[in-house]
């Protein structure tokens, strides 16, 4: 009985161990994970933002997972949102949600990811960073440290996730389009985890050895995995240049000690104050532009002490 | 125990001995016996031949040290079949809430008592799916998934779902330097395998724990504590595994709550082809090892040949059903009569 | 009976109207028709892959590879849409779901490899080839407008999808508790050699309910593919764990033999009150992790604990 | 069917399993109407025979008639069709499923295509109670005793009114009481025409309903001939090859002081208000019906079942036995009815199986002394000449009788001052039975006090200095051997104040 008891009471203070009910304009913000290094900064600066402006946010974390992410995309017009902003995962999935959202009359924005262009009419805006654009910009910091020749290596995010394609493609297509001689010797999935760019590295640097010019991680977290797995293999030997995506702290600490050559700072603050700042326009009934981006830059060894990092 | 299927009672000593027991003819005895051996011999050859970098000394402790941190998780894992307890699902859990707290609980309490804190922690969490398991008797994956859900849970809410950073670099350095030549970590991974290997082979609580596998009922009528006895084999695994993300953290000095993803399943799969039967009762340390060498050398020879991701998982996958299939179908020939 | 064992038997009720009480309290306006819609189509594709799974775990059969099932079948109802039309392609799918799951019950029946073995290969497996096939890009469909149509909300309560759930379970419940083939099942789940001794093929049951959880999710999987018009092979990497917590919320045994449709039905829209009411209070993704495994747990503890009398689970036998 | 075809023929029935020739060339001829027993030694062949007849295996060589007709079965569905119907030691009933249901498993009445329960709980209720068992037809089956369910396996095959109906130790698990009923059961379906053949180890019962008798030995058929005019003495002889003279020899031995006394013990459900003692170098023997809370009882004073209310003295200390550990601890042993399922782990060797109640005791910081475990298994396989005399090989490949004498080694080895046998020579042969009679006398003339649980009364009357009878939970006062008769137990055992 007790125990019956005491399951029913955690459950019970799970559902109220949360904001109470006002009657502010809701939005209904669909993100990507709550436990997430960039997500939650993201998250946490939306929600504070929110707070300033006057704006109920009722946060749905997909956790990472497309199929949730579609799902919670009808709660909140179920729940009669006043808006939805909505953290893509998938360039196409979310389209029949969001249009189900424009016939409830519910104006949705995208933060953080693109989505392809069938989901333009769906949405009034896409706030946030590139993906692929970053990859783009990798492609131009890589090429610049390489001299526009080379063997290089990708350690890519996860298959199938939208910011990996979007990274990898970027990449690949801006190296195509300047006539870049840098060839690409593998592309590798390691998932975003640091763990496996590591064993996937040792495997790449027993593979090429010194064959390999220069490195292109899709994010820090997996430059950093190819950092500890080349200082394994070939102690005091000169890093190839490593490009990476993010802006974190440690990355910043290796470009400054030259284990890094750059990375691309993305702010996940500016990022989340962005949306919801598009999104109070919007609920005031002004006008906004259809892309609004959040400014990147690309860190190296020159202005990597007059910025700041992301994360 | 209404439940229980209804036993016979009479004696019919061809059907109650277990086909995996029957002595069969030489040659498939070899082969169910020797198959790993020939097995890795043969990726061995082949990868020598097909890659001037395999067969190097830098590659060999590339290997080693990419199965270190799993091989110690292996080692637990191989009590859970043993025991006949399936399979412990909640090692992602475990493993997070050692890579966490060992880098967490440093400036707080100092690293040497962060990382027993962490590992202690971590069989805690064991202990509790132990207890559900043994004494409550839920079906193990029923019960290590559930506790796997919530440890993980509490440890995302802990520390807010954000990375967590080390703060001790000599830490990350000493887990990462060489002794004789050999990463640190491989050695550390080898001495919980030759102690896990003692434990299941020599001393008593090894020998409760394969006849607890084997009987249950017949172990409990032999004044074996079988509930004490599957219990442990939970948190043997919760400790290797929470020593195996500890060890991971300081690594990395750095951990993510979703750090130990998947590596539930590459110890199962290493396990499983080492021929040790998911139903409980055989098996030893040196063949799920055995069985971890042979998937991690294969997965390099994959990797140095340039074969994608996709198909690494697939040839994985053929490999778990067909080791399987083809242990199944050697002790039936081999069984006859 | 008492009053604790009464509770027992009634949990998935019980813990149903409970979250429901206490969503209704705290949400305004949760107890209304659009929140039933809303939990039943949310509830969909775990409790179209979860009626798959009762009968599974009811022949003492697991599938961890469901979730790998569900993509590879979206994904070929989404590849083959431009080649032989959408309809078509959508039965495609269905049928790979069903190969996917005919391949695990010859595993498992002809090969007697351990389910819960092979079906962990084949998740691999059908991952991967889900991986292959769409070099790990997620794949549009040709037809976006009827991915909005499917979603149309009929009767102000069924979608499609949730219709379909719904009509499932409890046809599979006639089937469970009213059919020959039904009752067999349960048979072979229960003691398997019995059943081949009183002329009954466990073999051939065992198979044939690997194939029918094969197509399910194969059916959950083309559902999903055309209301998101994209096949992709990320898609339903997280599915088994609530799947499976469903079916067994619901009061079926994972060691076989016990089950009900009706009681997989409580456990899907137990699951699915409690996260949306957890949604609409935006309770943090790891703390419904915590509560839904505390609910498990719960759940299945006191199954074990409290035995509700010798003659409960033999009425819960002879009549479903 | 016609009356004056022979209901079964077997003609040069041989089974050949890689290695081993299981039966070689055995005839058998069964008449519709008639009761034939068939008997002999374990691994005599009688299950591999049974299971050629019940289309399990396929027979290497020979043919079989059925009402004249020769047929070929290949799968039990084959037999079944053919009206044989398989009475089987080991159940073959479905826990999840209402009586009902497995009376009709496999073959439910359909309507509108769907199954029609009401027919099935109409006409199962008919048949139990033509069957005088007072069953409900609803009730789960895993919830009965066992030997209800044993009822419900022969109104399964009685319901698909068979033509030949298998019988494979029906009585195992039943108790005189019951077996009489069951009887009167056998005789009844007789009449009817349906030809019985009957399996069994018990030669009394045997001689009791059997018309006809075939006798196996090493897969080979010795004999057939009419029951009438055999006795007890000669059908053992013909079944092990020899004349057994004494079946159950009585080893004389000195009593001494109480060891375990029990006092009110009850676990308020099987048993209650329980209360005996058993002294030093005595046979205490323990029958009753089964289900009347033997087994529990010994269950619960070795640990492995929780008694609710009173106590357990040693020596005369009270004693707390929470565990089996702690009645090791306290110097009691148990050796279970079901050997298969409680007795024996058959995937280690016989040298693990031994050594497995004492293995702490054989440890040092945790590891296991290989000398001492291999000196205790050496000692035992001696002295028990278990066969074949090697402790490393692994108990599962052992016969019975081996695996039983394995069994009470490996308590021997905890040095117990009582011993609690359930059930000890059921299933064994008649060989190993009396040695393992005789390895009992021995520990009882060595000073152990022995509390023995069987249903085989001629064993109880043979080896018990005293008995107590419990019926329904309740014990009755122990009778002294000189009092004792078959006829004062029963009386005892089924209330009935006869004799």
């Amino acid at each position: 009985m007790t125990k019956t008891k005491t399951g029913m009471i955690i459950s019970a203070l799970a559902l109220l161990a949360s904001v109470g009910w006002a009657q502010a304009k809701t939005v209904c913000y669909v993100t990507a994970a709550d436990a997430h290094a960039y997500a939650t900064p993201a998250n946490e600066a939306l929600e504070a933002r929110a707070k300033e402006l006057g704006i109920e946010v009722i946060t749905l974390s997909q956790n990472f997972d497309v199929q949730t992410g579609t799902e919670q995309l009808n709660t909140c017009i179920a729940r009669k949102a006043d808006g939805i902003i909505l953290w893509p995962l998938d360039p196409q999935a979310y389209i029949p949600g969001l249009a189900r959202a424009q016939q409830a009359e519910i104006p949705a924005i995208l933060i953080n990811s693109p989505m392809d262009e069938q989901a333009d009419r769906f949405i009034v805006s896409f706030t946030g960073p590139d993906v692929y654009e970053e990859g783009e910009m990798a492609a131009d910091s890589l090429n610049d440290a390489l001299d526009g020749e080379g063997a290089v290596v990708v350690i890519a995010g996860q298959a199938g996730n939208g910011t990996t394609i979007g990274r990898v493609g970027g990449f690949v297509d801006r190296l195509t389009e300047v006539g870049s001689k840098i060839e690409v010797l593998d592309t590798v999935n390691a998932d975003f985890d640091q763990q496996k760019a590591l064993v996937v590295s040792r495997d790449l640097i027993t593979r090429f050895g010194d064959g390999i010019d220069g490195v292109y991680a899709n994010d820090d977290t997996m430059a950093r995995g190819f950092i500890d797995a080349w200082k394994e293999a070939k102690p005091g030997e000169p890093m190839p240049p490593i490009v990476g995506i993010n802006g974190q702290k440690d990355a910043f600490v290796s470009i400054k000690s030259g284990e890094m050559y750059s990375t691309i700072v993305q702010s996940p603050v500016e990022d989340g104050k962005l949306a919801i700042e598009t999104m109070a326009e919007i609920l005031d009934g002004k006008e906004v532009d259809a892309r609004l981006p959040i400014p990147l830059t690309v860190v190296t060894k020159a202005n990597v002490d007059s910025v700041e990092p992301a994360f | 125990m209404t439940d229980v299927p209804i036993q016979m009672r009479q004696d019919t000593t061809q059907d109650t001995t277990n086909e995996r027991f029957r002595g069969g003819s030489p040659l498939v005895d070899l082969l169910s016996r020797g198959g790993l051996a020939i097995a890795i011999l043969a990726v061995l050859v082949y990868g020598s031949l097909t890659s001037p970098f395999f067969f190097t000394t830098g590659n060999f402790v590339n290997v080693l040290t990419s199965m270190a941190i799993v091989g110690i998780v292996v080692v637990g894992m191989t009590f859970v079949l043993v025991v006949g307890g399936l399979a412990d699902l909640s090692v992602p859990a475990t493993i997070a809430c050692g890579a966490i707290l060992s880098l967490a609980l440093q400036p707080v309490i100092g690293p040497v008592p962060a990382f027993a804190a962490a590992i202690a922690l971590a069989g805690l969490c064991g202990l509790i799916s132990g207890l559900l398991i043994g004494y409550v008797g839920i079906n193990p994956i029923i019960a290590t998934l559930g506790v796997g859900t919530i440890v993980l849970g509490i440890v995302q809410a802990a520390v807010g779902g954000v990375i967590v950073y080390g703060t001790n670099p000599d830490t990350a350095a000493l887990v990462k330097s060489r002794l004789f030549g050999i990463p640190v970590i491989v050695l550390i991974f080898l001495a919980v395998a030759i102690i896990g290997h003692f434990v299941l082979s020599r001393s008593y609580w090894g020998r409760w724990t394969v006849a607890t596998g084997g009987n249950c009922s017949a172990a409990e009528a032999s004044a074996v504590p079988v509930r004490a006895v599957k219990a442990g084999a939970f948190v043997i695994t919760a400790i290797c595994s929470g020593l195996s993300g500890a060890l991971l953290g300081l690594t990395l000095q750095s951990a993510r709550p979703l750090v130990g993803t998947g590596y539930e399943f590459s110890a199962i799969t290493a396990v499983v082809v080492g021929g040790i039967s998911i139903m409980g009762g055989f098996g030893s340390v040196p063949r799920a090892i055995a069985g971890l060498v042979f998937v991690q050398l294969l997965t390099n020879v994959m990797v140095l040949q340039g074969v994608r991701t996709p198909v690494q998982g697939f040839v994985l996958g053929l490999l778990i059903a067909g080791a399987v299939a083809l242990d199944v179908a050697l002790r039936k020939r081999g069984g006859g009569a | 009976m008492t009053m604790l064992a009464r509770l027992v038997r009634y949990r998935v009720t019980v813990i149903l109207g409970l979250t429901l009480l206490v969503a209704s309290l705290t949400v305004p306006g949760f107890l209304s028709i659009s929140t039933l819609s809303l939990g039943l189509d949310r509830g969909a594709t775990i409790g179209i892959i979860a009626t798959g799974m009762t009968v599974l775990l009811i022949a003492r059969q697991i599938d961890l590879s469901v979730g790998s099932t569900f993509a590879l079948a979206g994904i070929t109802a989404v590849m083959l849409q431009p080649a032989i039309g959408i309809w078509p392609a959508a039965l495609a799918g269905v049928l790979a779901g069903a190969a996917a799951g005919a391949i695990n019950g010859l595993l498992s029946v002809v090969f007697k490899v351990n389910a819960l073995v092979a079906t962990l290969a084949t998740m691999l497996i059908f991952r991967s080839i889900a991986h292959w096939l769409t070099d790990s890009q997620p794949v549009p469909g040709t037809d976006i407008m009827l991915s909005v149509a499917l979603s149309k909300i009929y009767l102000e309560i069924f979608t499609l999808r949730s219709a379909l759930f719904v009509g499932a379970i409890l046809l599979l419940h006639v089937w469970l508790t009213r059919t020959v083939a039904g009752r067999n099942l349960f048979a072979v789940g229960s003691n398997a050699d019995a059943a081949e001794a009183s002329g009954i093929a466990p073999g051939r049951t065992v198979f044939l309910a690997f194939v029918f959880a094969g197509a399910l999710a194969g059916v959950a999987g083309v559902l999903q593919s055309l209301t998101t018009n994209t096949g992709s092979p990320v898609f339903g990497a997280e599915l088994i764990v609530t799947v499976i917590a469903a079916v067994v919320v619901g009061g079926t045994r994972i060691e076989g033999g016990r089950g009900s449709a009706l009681g997989t039905l409580g456990g899907v829209l137990t699951i699915a009150a409690l996260t949306t009411a957890m949604e609409f209070q935006s309770v943090p993704a790891y703390i419904q992790q915590v509560v839904s495994g505390l609910i498990l747990i719960l759940l299945v503890v006191l199954d074990r604990t409290v035995r509700p009398g010798p003659r409960t689970h033999a009425a819960a036998g002879a009549s479903g | 069917m016609s009356a004056a075809a022979t209901a079964l023929r077997m003609r040069g029935i041989s089974k050949t399993f890689p290695g081993v020739k299981a039966l070689s060339s055995v005839n058998l001829t069964v008449e519709f109407g008639r009761v034939h027993a068939i008997v002999g030694e374990n691994g005599a062949g009688k299950s591999t025979l049974m299971k050629v007849l019940s289309g399990t295996y396929l027979p290497t060589t020979g043919t079989t008639e059925i009402a004249g007709v020769e047929v070929r079965m290949r799968k039990p569905a084959d037999a079944q069709r053919l009206g044989i119907r398989m009475v089987h030691q080991e159940l073959n009933l479905v826990p999840d499923l209402s009586v009902a249901e497995n009376v009709y498993l496999g073959r439910m009445p359909r309507r509108w295509g769907l199954a029609d329960k009401a027919a099935m709980l109409r006409e199962t209720a008919v048949i139990l109670d033509e069957l005088g068992a007072t069953i409900d037809p609803k009730a789960r089956l895993g919830d009965l005793s066992i030997s209800q369910q044993q009822l419900v396996e022969i109104a399964k095959a009685y319901a698909a009114a068979p033509r030949i109906i298998v019988l494979d130790e029906p009585t195992s698990s039943l108790s005189e009481h019951e077996t009489a009923a069951l009887f009167r059961i056998l005789r009844k379906m007789k009449q009817q025409g349906i030809a019985i053949i009957y399996i069994s180890h018990r030669v009394k019962e045997v001689l009791e309903i059997a018309d006809d008798v075939t006798i196996l030995r090493d897969g080979s058929m010795i004999d057939t001939r009419p029951a009438d005019g055999i006795t007890v003495a000669e059908m053992i002889r013909l079944m092990v090859g020899r004349e057994v003279t004494n079946v159950f020899p009585k080893t004389p031995s000195e009593i001494g002081a109480p060891v375990l006394k029990v006092v009110a013990l009850g676990d308020s459900y099987n048993f209650r208000n329980v209360n005996f003692e058993v002294r030093k170098g005595e046979i205490l023997g323990l029958t009753g019906l089964v289900g009347a809370g033997r087994t529990e009882l010994a269950k619960a004073v070795f640990g492995l079942a929780r008694a609710t209310e009173g106590r357990i003295e040693v020596d005369g200390k009270p004693v707390v036995i929470g565990s089996p550990a702690a009645a090791v601890r306290a110097g009691i042993a148990y050796v279970p009815e079901d050997r298969k399922d409680e007795g024996i782990v058959p995937s280690l060797s016989v040298r693990e199986n031994i050594s497995l109640p004492v293995l702490r005791k054989l440890s040092r910081f945790g590891r296991v002394s290989m000398t001492a475990d291999r000196r205790l298994a050496d000692k035992y396989t001696k002295e028990f000449s278990i066969m074949p005399p090697d402790p490393e090989r692994r108990i599962g490949l052992l016969s019975g009788g081996n695996q039983q004498k394995a069994v009470l080694s490996k308590w021997l080895s905890a040095d117990p001052s009582v011993l609690l046998l359930d059930e000890p020579t059921r299933g064994v042969d008649v060989g190993a039975k009396a040695e393992i009679h005789r390895i009992i006398g021995e520990l009882v003339a060595g000073g152990m006090a022995v509390v023995m649980i069987s249903s085989e009364l001629p064993e109880v009357l043979g080896v018990c200095d005293r008995v107590i009878v419990m019926r329904d939970g309740h014990a009755s006062a122990p009778v002294d051997r000189a009092a004792l008769s078959e006829e004062k137990i029963m009386a005892l055992a089924t209330g009935e104040e006869a004799a």
